[in-house]
């Protein structure tokens, strides 16, 4: 029998798994508004892939199998890679990466709660490094048909019919070759895939991750140490170096508004079994996300620095946390960093 | 050829008198690190470690002539601290030196005690007290559990009895992990 | 009175269902006598109490039948009259379900009290005062049951500001301090007056949680009396804001003075000395009317018919306090104190003793058991609750892996385990269980640690000594061949006659140079790097010294001074 | 002046000597255990190496290349390194006897760090001058330490992880330090911008 405290509030893992999970969902309307049912398939496919890969793992470790299953947590993952990866890249590129990060990036290192790297992230990083065309081929807004779409999920049709590269990867592309001409105003002005902040289409997807974030907030499953910190350095660092030459830099709103800057902000740089978890610490962790987020995006070679940059902030977390121990009771005078 | 010859020698000359000297200069005396080893050790002083005291075996690891894991009442935990002190790798205990017991003390049993005074010339730690053709007693506080005094005896007299559990040093029980059993032993 | 206190907030609490009403409809009930008192000797915190009383003797009721036994103890009385009929082990109220040395009183069903009377402490000396107080056995009845006496000691406390009674009673279902101070607010407050007047303080400050009116306004109008009676203007009343655990003695010299005492520093140091007021009620009864510490209020919650609050002679056994409330079937358990801080007991046969503030009896309905521990998720959520402000789910971490070093340097010995982690965890981790099962653990490695030191000193003793010895042997061998051969060569050459004898000197030159060779030995164990330091390496070996005593301070038994 | 900027920083960073060369991996598993374990040995891993960058750029070119000798190159180098190592032992037993015994093997290991080859080398074949050299073996030295402590942090807490029993130990260190490889190749290109 137990010992105190003899009765419990009422939460539970899979509650919280669970309105992380509706907090998705008005990003995913924007989605398949804007960019066909194309989405629902690959998140269908990554569920299956991760509860599939869930049950296998948790069978060899012996766990109990309905218990873990049920938590949620494996599809939060599944659903975050869903989103993260072009809606019309290959079926096998989706389950491919689902697999990686469930057996990988979280069983290996014990499940639940235990791993050291974010498994959404890790499936995106290394899928980019694999297969940086099949990563890059982002429908276009309006592009929803779904015939055409399932074709390209499985395989028949090529995909350069129905894609197009997002304005990050456009405006990436045309800075980094070397055209003394281009400038930011120019690139974006000129691509259709633009809309009035972001990319066109996907400033509403998200708008629709805002909203779920701002819901998440309001029930107190994330604090606002991560998202303000991660919009609020972004912000900052686009403002600056677009005020300093703005035919070189974009500017915040542009950062703020492509990408997965929305869907890192609430749902990504806020896990909490991968980042930090003081005060503190959580300022530090998403603001150096925000960082490496924009020189990846600016120098980098990759299209969308979001998952390096959460990978990279992840290997730092232990020592952030270590070294941002808030003061214990009674010490507030003599602590702060004396570990 | 010969250039090559020169150079390498040259550079043999030049390395090695910069490294004479260091010798010399940062020549170290002693060694810290058997304090820190023996401060670890549990200091029963049984010998069970094929050494004949608790220190002896320290020097001995200090000098990497022995295991770190000849040591049984200080048990996993203890080797442990020691893998951890010198960053070697954890062994579990070796069998040929014996297996942790619980802890206990030596009791001498007064009715058959003959006052032969054997037990407390091999008791390391000076806690039998007594004197020839006297009866012998345990001073338990101090006894360390360390047997010694067993085979000496030549009545039998003496038997070794477990700490009993009292509401004093009574411990908590490490939660039951209901997720997965195995972790308790392997942890 | 209570509208001018400058409040402050401890970080963290919750705000559990409190469940108090159902016990205070009714007023303080006596419990009956039982057939048989079964008293603990060891009731508080430090040494356990010698017997003074052996099987057959007659005692009277308030006679001392445990004295006190070392620095920190507390003397145990007869709860009535009657016959000692064992002083033997029995089943302690503990969760460890072992047995302890109880004196075992049939009552008589005289009630014949031991003579006594006021004590005039104000012309007594300390010592007298220290004295009597241990004697009369007064301990902290907010459950920490920490000896008064060594908090009362008037020779320690300088600048003492603010006396803190603690009437604040976070914990859920009980209210024994809340009927307390209804129905017996002078009294406490001429205990809590006695108290000032010890200590020296400035301010009486009465901390109660705002949700016990009733109280609140019970002490106001007893603290107006006194006010308007002998013009004594210190004492306040403070209604606090009704969260959990408010009533830690930490967190409510936080809440009412923003003073932080750290964990092993006492609260004097600041300024601050706080009391529950049971056992400011106790200390009236000892000192004003000379009657020691022999029942308490019990509150008996739960799951039984008609929950209450019971005057309790110490040593009933709980189950003859249940059956006066009307258990209900379901009920599976017996808890001493709270849902969240109290401690499971073995069975209900065990007795009521200065700890107990609290019978809860429980059921399967009402104290569910725990769903099934799921992983931790490192939500914070124990860290947000946390009023010590520690990170439960580090601590967790570590424990659960048993490294304790690791756990400690998070500050495992500043958690007072009020439970607040475990209660909001949406992983279900019993995570007091941990922290429980880790200091515990920790705790008995020190204790090993001493011991091995001891024994480490007893060896090199024995060791010094041998050599001591086989060299005095060999000296005195040596010494009787020099004299063999000396008298061999005497007899031979005739020639006799040396002034002094040889012998003699040889024997205290040998003597001398086996001293010399144990004295340079003693010397060469100085490490050789410990010599030729620089300062800062100094320095470094200095700090590494502190860190280690304050290892070594935090690591010590952990004293509430709850009370 | 921004040239040597790059050079450090694409010495620590964007061509992160374990992460991205993949040299030092047997110190980089061995001595990441503890984090202040893995402090001393990338001390000592970045004195050594920011000599041996030195000393090998002094070598190699006022001595092996007028003397047409660059045959020896290797071998003089990994004298020179030898020695350097030696002298650093002697140096930390004297003045730092726990962490000579908590470095234990790994200390003479220096000496066989790849990487504490390979960055000389490779400031010959980078061309680099005297000052990028030295640079060039500092930052690679800086770079490799910290992934040692940032590594460390990850193992202390991996320590108490209930990591499935045929992966603990230096099986999930491989398998960690595969995946911060792969965080690290989001640096990829920062060098080459414009």
């Amino acid at each position: 029998m137990n010992n105190s405290p003899y009765f419990l509030k009422p939460a539970s893992v899979q509650s919280v798994m669970l309105r992380v999970l509706v907090a998705l969902l008005p990003g995913i309307a924007a989605y398949v508004w804007f960019f066909g049912a194309a989405i629902l398939l690959q998140i269908a496919l990554a569920s299956v892939a991760a509860l599939a890969a869930e049950a296998l793992m948790l069978a060899l470790r012996g766990k109990p199998l309905m218990l873990f299953l049920t938590d949620g947590s494996a599809l939060v993952t599944a659903w975050l890679i869903a989103l993260s990866f072009p809606s019309i890249a290959p079926w096998w590129l989706t389950v491919l990466g689902t697999l990686l990060a469930i057996i990988v990036a979280k069983h290996l290192y014990g499940g639940l709660g235990q791993n050291p790297f974010n498994p959404a992230m890790v499936a995106f990083a290394l899928m980019i490094v694999a297969y940086p065309q099949l990563m890059s081929q982002w429908p276009a807004a309006g592009a929803t048909d779904f015939a055409g779409q399932w074709q390209a999920i499985f395989g028949a049709r090529p995909l350069d019919a129905i894609s197009m590269a997002t304005p990050l990867d456009a405006l990436r592309t045309a800075l980094h070759t070397a055209d003394a001409k281009a400038s930011v105003a120019g690139v974006l002005g000129s691509n259709p895939a633009v809309g009035v902040v972001g990319g066109k289409g996907w400033e509403w997807v998200a708008a629709g991750y805002l909203a779920g974030g701002l819901w998440l907030l309001q029930q107190r499953i994330i604090s606002w140490h991560m998202p303000t910190a991660f919009l609020a350095a972004l912000c900052a660092i686009a403002g600056v170096f677009s005020l300093i030459d703005n035919t070189q830099f974009a500017g915040p709103l542009f950062h703020l508004f492509t990408g997965g800057t929305m869907l890192g902000a609430f749902f990504i740089v806020t896990d909490p079994v991968s980042g930090t978890t003081t005060p503190k610490g959580k300022l530090i962790f998403a603001a150096g996300v925000a960082a490496l987020t924009w020189i990846i995006r600016t120098f980098g070679a990759y299209p969308d620095g979001i998952a390096f940059a959460v990978l990279l902030m992840n290997i730092g977390a232990p020592l952030i946390d270590l070294y941002t121990q808030p003061p214990v009771f009674g010490h507030k005078d003599k602590r702060g960093d004396s570990r | 050829m010969l250039a090559a010859l020169l150079v390498m020698a040259l550079g043999a000359v030049v390395l090695g008198a910069a490294l004479g000297y260091a010798a010399v200069r940062f020549r170290v005396e002693g060694d810290p690190l058997v304090e820190k080893i023996d401060a670890i050790l549990p200091q029963t002083q049984c010998g069970q470690c094929s050494y004949p005291g608790c220190r002896p075996y320290a020097t001995a690891i200090a000098k990497g002539e022995a295991e770190i894991n000849q040591c049984p009442p200080g048990g996993d935990e203890g080797i442990r601290k020691l893998a951890d002190l010198l960053g070697r790798e954890f062994k579990s205990l070796s069998a040929e030196h014996g297996i942790e017991k619980p802890k206990s003390v030596a009791v001498i049993d007064e009715q058959i005690c003959i006052g032969c005074t054997l037990c407390i010339q091999a008791c390391p730690v000076d806690a039998i007290v007594g004197a020839s053709k006297q009866l012998h007693t345990v001073i338990a506080r101090q006894c360390t559990g360390c047997e010694l005094c067993l085979p000496p005896c030549p009545v039998d007299c003496i038997s070794m009895q477990a700490i009993r559990e009292s509401v004093e040093n009574w411990k908590w029980k490490y939660p039951v992990f209901k997720i997965n059993p195995a972790q308790r032993e392997a942890a | 009175m209570t509208a001018l206190q400058r409040l402050f907030k401890f970080n963290g609490g919750v705000k559990p269902a409190y469940n108090k009403e159902a016990s205070t409809r009714l007023p303080i009930a006596v419990a009956p006598t039982p057939t048989l008192l079964v008293i603990p000797l060891h009731q508080s915190i430090g040494g356990m109490p010698r017997p003074l009383v052996k099987p057959g003797e007659r005692v009277l009721k308030g006679q001392r039948i445990g004295g006190a036994d070392g620095n920190v103890s507390s003397a145990v009385h007869a709860s009535t009259s009657g016959t000692v009929i064992a002083v033997e082990m029995r089943l302690m109220p503990h969760t460890s379900g072992l047995s302890a040395m109880c004196v075992v009183i049939e009552p008589d069903g005289r009630d014949e009290w031991i003579p006594h009377g006021p004590f005039d402490f104000r012309n007594a000396s300390p010592t007298q005062i220290h004295d009597y107080l241990r004697d009369s056995g007064v301990v902290g009845l907010g459950g920490a049951v920490f000896p008064s006496y060594l908090k009362l000691n008037p020779e320690k406390q300088r600048n003492l500001d603010t006396l803190v009674l603690n009437g604040a009673e976070c914990e859920p279902y009980i209210t024994c301090d809340d009927v307390l101070m209804r129905e017996r607010a002078a009294t406490i407050l001429q205990g809590a007056l006695v108290m000032r007047d010890m200590l020296g303080a400035g301010q009486v400050l009465i901390g109660i949680e705002d949700n016990k009116p009733e109280a609140i306004a019970a002490m106001e109008a007893a603290a107006h009396a006194v006010k308007t009676a002998v013009g004594e203007s210190s004492v306040k009343v403070v209604s606090v804001p009704t969260l959990y655990p408010a009533g830690g003695a930490k967190q409510l010299i936080r809440v009412l003075t923003g003073i932080e005492v750290p964990h092993g520093k006492r609260s004097t140091d600041y300024g601050v000395q706080c009391f529950n007021v049971g056992t400011a009620y106790a200390i009236f009864e000892a000192i004003a009317l000379g009657q020691p510490l022999i029942s308490r209020i019990v509150t008996v919650a739960g799951n039984v018919g008609q929950p209450r609050n019971f005057e309790v002679l110490l040593g009933t056994p709980m189950r003859d306090l249940i059956a006066l409330c009307g258990p209900l079937p379901d009920s599976d358990r017996v808890i001493m104190g709270g849902p969240m801080m109290g401690l499971r007991m073995p069975d209900d046969s065990v007795p009521v003793v200065k700890a107990a503030n609290c019978v809860l009896v429980g059921s399967s309905d009402l104290f569910p058991p725990p769903p099934p521990e799921m992983p931790c998720i490192r939500c914070g959520e124990c860290a947000k609750a946390c009023p010590a402000d520690l990170q439960p789910f580090e601590l967790y971490w570590f424990a659960r892996a048993k490294i304790f070093g690791k756990a400690q340097e998070y500050d495992l010995f500043d958690c007072i385990e009020c439970g607040c982690c475990a209660y909001v965890c949406p992983s279900h981790i019993p995570l007091v269980d941990y922290y429980r099962f880790a200091k515990s653990e920790i705790w008995a490695r020190e204790l090993a640690k001493v011991s091995s030191d001891e024994a480490r000193e007893r060896y090199e003793f024995r060791m010094l000594r041998e050599e001591r010895e086989k060299q005095d042997h060999a000296a005195k061998l040596a010494a009787k061949a020099v004299a063999r051969r000396e008298k061999a060569a005497a007899a031979k050459t005739d020639a006799a006659k040396v002034a002094t004898t040889p012998e003699q000197d040889e024997k205290k030159a040998l003597i001398a140079a086996a001293l010399e060779r144990v004295r340079a030995q003693k010397e060469q164990i100085q490490p050789e790097n410990t010599i030729n330091l620089t300062p800062e390496q100094v320095a470094e070996v200095a700090a590494i010294e502190t860190r280690r005593a304050e290892i070594r301070e935090m690591a010590k038994p952990h004293v509430w001074q709850d009370d | 002046m921004t040239s040597y900027l790059f050079v450090v920083l694409g010495a620590v960073l964007v061509n992160n000597v374990v992460f991205v060369r993949i040299l030092g991996l047997c110190p980089f598993m061995g001595v990441s255990k503890k984090l202040e374990t893995a402090a001393g040995m990338g001390a000592a891993t970045t004195f050594v190496l920011t000599m041996a960058c030195g000393a090998s750029y002094v070598i190699d070119r006022w001595l092996l290349i007028p003397n047409q000798l660059e045959y020896l190159r290797t071998l003089s180098f990994i004298v020179t390194i030898a020695a350097i190592v030696q002298l650093t032992e002697l140096v930390i037993q004297k003045t730092s006897p726990l962490l000579h015994q908590v470095l234990g093997i790994y200390l003479p290991l220096i000496t066989t760090n790849c990487a504490v080859l390979g960055i000389p080398l490779l400031n010959v074949s980078l061309r680099h001058n005297f000052l990028e050299s030295l640079l060039f073996g500092a930052g690679s030295a800086i770079g490799f330490t910290l992934a040692l402590i940032l590594f460390a942090g990850i193992r202390e807490r991996l320590e108490a992880a209930d990591i499935p029993v045929h992966f603990r130990g230096t099986a999930i260190a491989m398998v960690t330090a595969g995946l911060m490889s792969l965080a690290f190749m989001g640096f990829a290109g920062l060098d080459k911008y414009k």
